[in-house]
């Protein structure tokens, strides 16, 4: 961000790259403040927290609105930056550089004042023509407002190694910007809800400073314009995570949750450092984002490098992302407090790894060969999570795993439309998801928080009575998450279901290849998500109420003496929710496909790919957008639909008569067909036992290894090496003590218990010789007389 | 060594003869009552052996012709050290009965070292003195011829003509070893001392 | 008489006393075996002083017998000591020396 | 260069002895004096020696030796008195200065059985003699005298204050160690008789910096094999390496707290900074060949110690067995013989000495409370001693190799250099190697973090719930740890404090051939062993 560091990187990669500045609005400049305010709140809240008022609370509160107000401001400064970013004004700064690159006082001047803003060869891609072509071809008569995006970067030296100088900085565009806002928008309706959520726990101050530590970790993940800054933050993410699942860590069961969630993020992790580290010998050794996306692109990385790295990174979005067969840590972190979940594990944490692939486009988009292709390890991987995951959800009686399993299958779905190229799509959901994701935890938190207990079938029921503020927000996120129109998951779903360019056969919609398969998998997903929310939706809110009580499950959130009638939550818990349901309702709005609304509205359309998508930026792949049809929106609403009625019918109908026979004093709901239907049985454990994996990963591989195989290992060192050793300490005893063996008896035995108890008692043994008898003395004496005098006769 | 005994018997001397006789007998019996000293279990009769033993040294003395030597033997051992080593008995209250375990745990050592330590002394013994005859009896010896030993200077030669080994004992302790004589009194002296102060009560 | 009688009947008094004083616990008894080395030696002596015809080897038998009786005396009173400390004369039990 | 300050090396390393002898001069019984006099010597030393060493180094030629002092020592062999340190060397010695006072502090009122101060604080200050004389050594006996030094005091302290098995831990430590300076001093002969330059006349010298120009010129290939083998003999043992770890656990399961935060600290840097100081630089070609199974040793010892840890019952031993994985780390990155690994290597010793050090003192203060280490009677700490339990946690995060705190920049960049290793080293080998010790980073993650689940969380086993004397955190134990803890978050975060001291420095003692571009290869006409044949495929 210095001046000497940007002649530094001037110096080191020659003319800067096209699609980025280093000059920019003094805010996008120094984003570095947005995860810094938080990160001195955490030491504050650690050191002093416990001495104030309110136990640090309202540090972080204040931090993070704070940061908040931060993140809008760079929005807006952002989308002024966005459109009217001249590359001529650039051109001069450039040649302005240049010129007085030798008397650097006057660059400094620029530089401090920030005049010198666009700094930026006049490189035009030739490849530009065709970019802006391609970012047209999805929105037609658009064109005039295309504009190439210039994203604002700023670097510090970090370390060095070798001569080399490898950079800390930080990279803002549309999806860091975007992603800004989410993170500390969430954040701060977290802290505020948890003031009364979590109040009175043990750990209060501990708590919020976590939850501040988190969000500076966040920013600054997402900030990051290098790879290591960006292992770091992902890092320091996933230690957060871990001590905020292992909040209540009395109870083993919650530390083992945090302890799992942790080393499966490691396992990923593998994945992560070697790709990264791939990727950092592939371009040229630098950490640099935007050098290593260029590189690619520019097709300097070979392909194959490209495939292998990016398999490697998968590895880590499989694990942080919770996709398929990594998954298993996301539903038990749910062992953590309800708040934490809903900022952590449904709205910011998980989606780090689609952020990441959204970061490294450019890799994956050559590596995977997205373009023109109808499978990718991508897509694939995120169709099987998000199909899997929300057949999973239906067996979940715990409303926090059915949310967590629904929240996988939803990543499966961003990283699906990652991998079918519909970049703009994944991150819009990734916006809308948070939103609406966040709205149905603290919901879910709020019911818990009244009837101190997350089983549905046990402790729920009828809560609609008791609690309508709750029960309507609850309903509208429902709605988004499903994809009813207009609901914001209904745009961004549909978004991703256009952009597969699967929907051939009626009218095409020109996406980056004919991802069918995935077409099929997301609607599919679209009926589960239905079904499964409705679900969710009776047994909390319709029927009887269940709760009889008794407060053992799990309740740690029950913090005040707990009446038997559940109650609508404080206004702490309730706004929050109500602001949610908001954004839930109009998210979608910000992202209007083309010709659907028409006349002076027009200019409303697309505003978030508009202003979000690095368009024409060198570092970023030119990923075409599918168009829009209407027939797929509503075969897909109407595929959606068909889950949630049938859902509603066995629930409200079949399930609701039965349950109304049994009567009142009803604690249990009737069994499903499931107990009856052999096959169906079958698969019903089958969901029941997750597909095995737990049972795979924790009785064989870790018990495996931390049993068996380490026992193993430990006895090698004790029997083989150690023993080795003491062999050869042996031994030398021994060949020291048989010159005594002719002596004398006693010698002898001492000899061999030296042998025997080197360990015990080395070198004690001489000490035997020496026993202070003066009988002995006397012994030896003659002894030692007779052998002088045999010697002094027979020899000599 | 055996041999040559035979020898001087078949030489008829009957002294001679008589004398060996004897002088096996004594020597027998020293050895037997030795051997019981260190074995016996009974500290007493320990001591009553010992006396046996010092008894036969002193015949020792007298074959040997040292008669003064002899009488100091039985008056000195027998008469004074026999009965201290009884008064030690008593007053340390070792029981006068048989002792269990008069003998620490190193009796094949020290059976070991003596037998190895004589084996040596009678190698060198017999394969240094093979056959030397003890010369006759000194006493006649010395009266009818100048002593065969030339190393006596005159006085001790005409203190030998005497006819008696204790007036010459006499002379060559007082005149000749004066000094280790003076030094032994004293040393008896302190000994006497120092005996009475440790051994005494507080 | 042949002189290895009388070295030979010495060497194996002397033996034997060496025996008794390795193996006898009684401190008494030990005295009494260092009798016998004693009385060993002394007829060493008066049997080589016969053998050249002096009497100077009594002499020694004489210094040795004087000497061996203030060695009983102060002997005796050292056991005696040990036995006022330790309420025995048991040698093996005496192991101030150990190191 | 005018008034480089020669003495000031020669008196960081003698007045901790000059300190211990006036210890001993004082009467016992006056304790006090004594904790006082060994904090004051120390801690001057610290703040004056490493203030002054802080100031005057010029860092912007770090790759110098600097304060040199030269003088005729053992003039019969040749062998001279020479001091001198440069960016790979300040680190270590300012860990030293630094570590030191730390464990008087500490063990102010936590001496171990037998009680006596007197001798153990000499103890600690004769070590430091050793420690530092062996950082600033530049004569080949000289360094060997003081690797030696360090020894016995170490012996003394281990089986005089151990735990039971104090004797058979004191010995193995000390004839294994034995052991392989034997076969070291016998390289470091043979290097003196064998070393002659291209000209043919024999150089006859100790002088570390002559031989590091010679850099094994015209020695003959078996002769360069045997020689660095015996170096690797003898500072292999010392790091430890994998066969030869045995004797670590031990040695630290039955040391006193202070001894295994020593031990883990700086003495088992004496062993990889003689790597990177002397065999490497010496003999960069028979580094070449034997970089590969070094390698080995490494990744084996990292998954190794891992797995060791992992059957652990006893937390100080399990301690130790994570000691045997991330001196792996350490030597993975040595065995890239490039600037990123040993540079990585640099770090993770300073790194590894600051964290297991913290780990090692939690331990012995747990012990001291709980009277016992087994894992399994543990529990609940952060409940009965929050500090000390956050305290814990924090050295077990920074263990692991979390970033932004020091232990990550030990561990990743060693990982990373493997990926490319230097000239005429296999790639395809190395790459297996980073691999598995990306594996070993989850294995750290797994043990570590199963330690702080079965001590720190959870409720108290019932048989301590009610122990009165289970106190949280004193204040000497804050005192003694603060900084600790302060500097492995500051060089988590500013990596460059250390990187750039020790880069030039590590840059200058590789050979050109090893860190060459691929292109410039051909201009520096390098002996075969660095691959320049293959430098096209």
């Amino acid at each position: 961000m210095s001046l000497s560091s940007l002649l530094l990187f001037a110096a080191e990669t020659g003319p800067a790259l096209p699609g980025y500045t280093f000059g920019g609005p003094w805010i996008l400049r120094n984003a570095w403040l947005l995860p810094f305010i938080p990160a001195m709140s955490f030491l504050v809240i650690l050191f002093f927290g416990k001495r104030l008022p309110y136990k640090g609370a309202e540090i972080g509160i204040a931090s993070v609105a704070a940061v908040l107000a931060l993140a809008i401001i760079s929005n807006f400064a952002w989308f002024d930056h966005r459109d009217h970013y001249e590359a001529a004004e650039a051109e001069d700064a450039i040649g302005a550089l240049l010129n007085e690159a030798e008397s650097g006082a006057a660059l400094q001047v620029l530089v401090v004042d920030g005049t010198a803003e666009e700094i930026r060869l006049a490189t035009e891609e030739p490849a530009a023509g065709e970019l802006f072509a391609a970012a047209e071809g999805g929105d037609d008569g658009h064109s005039s407002e295309i504009h190439p995006s210039t994203a604002v970067r700023a670097e510090a030296t970090w370390f060095q190694s070798g001569g080399k100088e490898f950079k800390v900085g930080t990279l803002i565009d549309g999806q860091a910007v975007m992603m800004l806002f989410v993170v500390s928008f969430i954040s701060l309706l977290v802290h505020v809800y948890s003031t009364d959520y979590v109040a009175g726990d043990r750990r209060y101050t501990h708590y919020y400073a976590f939850l501040s530590l988190f969000t500076a970790s966040m920013l600054l993940l997402v900030i990051s314009a290098s790879t290591i800054q960006f292992i770091t933050a992902w890092e320091l993410v996933g230690v957060c995570s871990f001590a905020l699942i292992g909040h209540w860590w009395e109870e083993k069961p919650n530390s083992d949750a945090a302890l799992k969630a942790f080393l499966t993020n490691r396992v990923g992790d593998i994945g992560l450092l070697v790709g990264m580290i791939i990727l950092f010998f592939a371009a040229g050794q630098t950490f640099d984002i935007v050098k290593i996306n260029t590189m690619a692109l520019n097709g300097e990385i070979g392909h194959n490098t490209l495939l292998v790295a990016s398999l490697c990174l998968m590895g880590a979005v499989m694990s942080k992302s919770g996709q398929f067969v990594l998954h298993t840590w996301l539903p038990d972190a749910m062992a953590g407090p309800t708040p934490v979940s809903a900022l952590i594990h449904a709205a910011t944490m998980v989606v780090a790894g689609v952020y990441m692939i959204a970061r490294l486009y450019g890799v994956f988009y050559e590596g995977l060969s997205i373009k023109d292709s109808s499978v990718n390890p991508l897509a694939l991987v995120g169709m099987i999570t998000l199909v899997f995951a929300g057949l999973l959800a239906f067996v979940q009686d715990d409303i926090k795993k059915v949310l967590a399993y629904s929240t996988v299958s939803q990543l499966g779905y961003m990283v699906m439309a990652l991998g079918v190229g519909a970049w703009t799509a994944a991150l819009f959901h990734l916006f809308t998801h948070a939103f609406f994701k966040a709205g149905l935890f603290l919901g879910a938190g709020s019911v818990a928080h009244s009837v101190h207990s997350f089983d549905m079938k046990k402790d729920m029921g009828g809560m609609r009575k008791f609690m309508p503020t709750t029960y309507k927000t609850f309903v509208i996120c429902t709605l988004a998450l499903v994809g009813i129109f207009p609901f914001a998951g209904f745009w961004s779903k549909d978004e991703i279901l256009v952009g597969t360019g699967g929907w051939g056969l009626f009218g095409g919609t020109g996406g980056n290849g004919s991802y069918t398969l995935m077409l099929i998998g997301g609607i599919l997903g679209a009926s589960l998500t239905g079904a499964y929310m409705t679900r969710v939706i009776y047994l909390t809110f319709f029927g009887e109420f269940r709760h009889v009580a008794h407060d053992d499950h799990g309740a740690h959130d029950s913090h005040d003496a707990h009446d038997h009638l559940p109650h609508e939550s404080g206004p702490r818990i309730t706004i929050p929710l109500i602001l949610l349901s908001g954004f839930a309702l109009l998210a979608g709005l910000v992202n209007l496909p083309p010709g659907f609304i028409t006349g002076n509205l027009e200019s409303w359309q697309e505003r978030f790919l508009h202003f979000y998508e690095p368009v024409s930026a060198a570092y970023f792949p030119s990923v075409a957008h599918g168009t829009p049809s209407y027939s797929l929106a509503v075969f897909s609403s109407a595929i959606g639909i068909a889950g949630v009625a049938m859902a509603y019918f066995y629930y409200f109908v079949l399930v609701d008569r039965k349950a109304k026979q049994l009567g009142e004093s009803l604690t249990e709901l009737p069994n499903g067909p499931t107990t009856k239907v052999g096959f169906l049985r079958a698969g019903h454990t089958l969901l029941v036992e997750k597909y095995y994996l737990d049972h795979l990963y924790t009785d064989f591989i870790a018990a495996g290894t931390k049993g068996p195989i380490a026992r193993a290992v430990y006895w090698v060192n004790q029997n083989v090496l150690d023993a080795t050793i003491d062999a050869v300490g042996r031994t030398s005893v021994k060949t020291g003590t048989a010159v005594y063996t002719h002596f004398d008896q006693k010698v002898v035995d001492g000899a061999v218990n030296v042998t025997g108890l080197v360990s015990s008692e080395t070198g004690g043994e001489l000490r035997k010789l020496q026993t202070g008898k003066i009988q002995q003395y006397a012994a030896y004496l003659f002894a030692g007389a007779t052998v002088l005098a045999g010697v002094l006769i027979f020899v000599i | 060594m055996i041999a040559a005994l035979f020898a001087q018997i078949s030489t008829g001397d009957d002294l001679y003869v008589a004398q060996n006789i004897f002088w096996w007998f004594i020597a027998i019996l020293m050895v037997i009552a030795a051997i019981k000293v260190v074995t016996t279990d009974n500290i007493v009769h320990a001591a009553l052996y010992l006396v046996i033993v010092l008894a036969g040294v002193a015949a020792q003395f007298i074959f040997l012709g040292a008669e003064f030597a002899a009488a100091t033997q039985v008056l000195v051992y027998i008469g004074a050290i026999v009965v201290l080593l009884l008064f030690g008995i008593m007053l340390t209250r070792g029981s006068l009965g048989d002792e269990e375990l008069t003998d620490n745990e190193q009796r094949g050592m020290g059976a070991l070292v003596g037998l190895m330590l004589f084996a040596v002394m009678a190698f060198a013994l017999v394969d240094g003195f093979e056959d030397v005859v003890l010369p006759e009896d000194t006493r006649n010896l010395v009266e009818v011829q100048a002593p065969i030993d030339t190393t006596l200077d005159d006085d001790t030669f005409i203190n030998v003509t005497r006819g008696s080994d204790t007036a010459a004992i006499g002379d060559a302790i007082f005149e000749k070893y004066i000094v280790p004589f003076e030094a032994v009194s004293v040393l008896l002296l302190a000994a006497l001392i120092g005996a009475i102060v440790i051994a005494r009560k507080e | 008489m042949l002189l290895n009688q009388f070295l030979l009947l010495a060497g194996a008094l002397f033996c034997i006393g060496v025996y008794g004083v390795i193996v006898r616990r009684n401190g008494v008894m030990v005295l009494m075996s260092i009798e016998m080395i004693l009385n060993a030696v002394n007829i060493n002596l008066v049997a080589f002083g016969a053998f050249n015809g002096t009497p100077i080897g009594s002499v020694f038998a004489l210094f040795v017998i004087a000497v061996a009786a203030a060695e009983v005396g102060i002997g005796l009173a050292i056991v005696l000591l040990i036995y006022r400390n330790k309420k025995s004369i048991d040698f093996s039990e005496v192991d101030t020396l150990k190191g | 260069m005018e008034n480089n300050n020669e003495w000031i090396l020669s008196v960081l390393t003698f007045a901790p002895l000059v300190g211990a002898l006036i210890i001993m001069a004082i009467p016992k019984g006056d304790e006090v004096f004594h904790k006082g006099f060994a904090l004051l010597v120390s801690g001057a030393l610290l703040i004056f020696g490493g203030g002054f060493l802080l100031t005057e180094f010029d860092f912007d030629r770090a790759d110098e030796m600097q304060f040199t002092y030269d003088t005729s020592w053992i003039s019969v062999i040749n062998s001279r008195y020479i001091v001198g340190i440069d960016g790979m060397a300040l680190p270590l010695i300012l860990l030293t200065l630094l570590v030191v006072p730390l464990c008087v502090i500490y063990s102010w009122d936590h001496f171990p059985e037998p009680h006596n101060p007197k001798a153990f604080l000499a103890l600690i200050l004769i070590l430091e003699t050793g420690m530092i004389g062996t950082f600033v050594a530049e004569d080949l006996i000289l360094f060997f005298v003081f690797f030696e030094v360090v020894l016995l005091p170490m012996f003394f302290m281990i089986a005089v204050w151990g735990g039971e098995d104090r004797r058979y831990a004191s010995l193995k430590f000390f004839l294994y160690t034995l052991f392989g300076s034997a076969l070291m001093i016998l390289a470091f002969l043979s290097l003196f008789f064998l070393a002659e330059d291209t000209a043919g006349n024999a150089l006859r010298t100790f002088d570390i910096q002559a031989l590091t120009e010679w850099r094994g010129a015209n020695l003959s290939r078996s002769a360069g094999l045997l020689i660095f083998g015996g170096m690797f003999m003898g500072f292999g043992i010392k790091v430890p390496m994998f066969p030869f770890h045995t004797w670590l656990p031990d040695a630290h399961t039955q040391a006193p707290t202070v001894g295994s935060v020593i031990l883990a600290a700086v003495l088992l840097k004496l062993g990889t900074y003689g790597f990177i100081r002397i065999a490497i630089p010496i003999l960069p070609e028979a580094a070449v060949e034997w970089a590969p199974w070094i390698g080995l040793l490494a990744v084996i010892g990292i998954i190794y110690g891992a797995l060791g840890c992992l059957a652990q019952t006893d937390m100080k031993r399990l301690i130790a067995f994570s000691s045997v994985s991330h001196m792996g780390f350490v030597m993975l990155g040595i065995a890239t013989l490039t600037t990123f690994g040993i540079n990585a290597a640099v770090f993770g010793m300073v790194a590894h000495g600051l964290i297991t050090g913290i780990l090692f003192f939690v331990a012995g203060s747990i012990k001291e409370r709980y009277h016992t280490l087994e894992i399994k009677r543990l529990g609940g700490l952060l409940l009965q001693a929050p500090r000390m339990g956050w305290i814990l946690g924090f050295a077990t995060m920074a263990s692991l190799g979390l970033p932004g705190l020091a232990g990550f920049w030990g561990e990743f960049p060693a990982i990373l250099a493997a990926y490319q290793p230097a000239n005429g080293l296999s790639e395809a080998v190395f790459r297996t190697y980073m691999v598995v010790a990306a594996v070993g980073t989850v294995l750290a993650a797994g043990y570590l973090l199963w330690l702080l689940q079965r001590t720190a969380f959870g409720e108290p086993s019932e048989e301590f719930a009610k122990d009165p004397n289970i106190h949280d955190a004193t204040k000497f134990e804050y005192v003694a740890w603060a900084p600790m803890l302060v500097l492995i978050v500051v060089l988590g975060v500013l990596p460059n404090l250390l990187f750039k001291t020790s880069d030039p420095a590590v840059e200058k003692s590789l050979h050109p051939c090893l860190i060459a571009e691929e292109a410039d290869l051909a201009a520096l006409d390098c002996p075969a062993v660095f691959g320049v044949e293959v430098a096209g495929g």
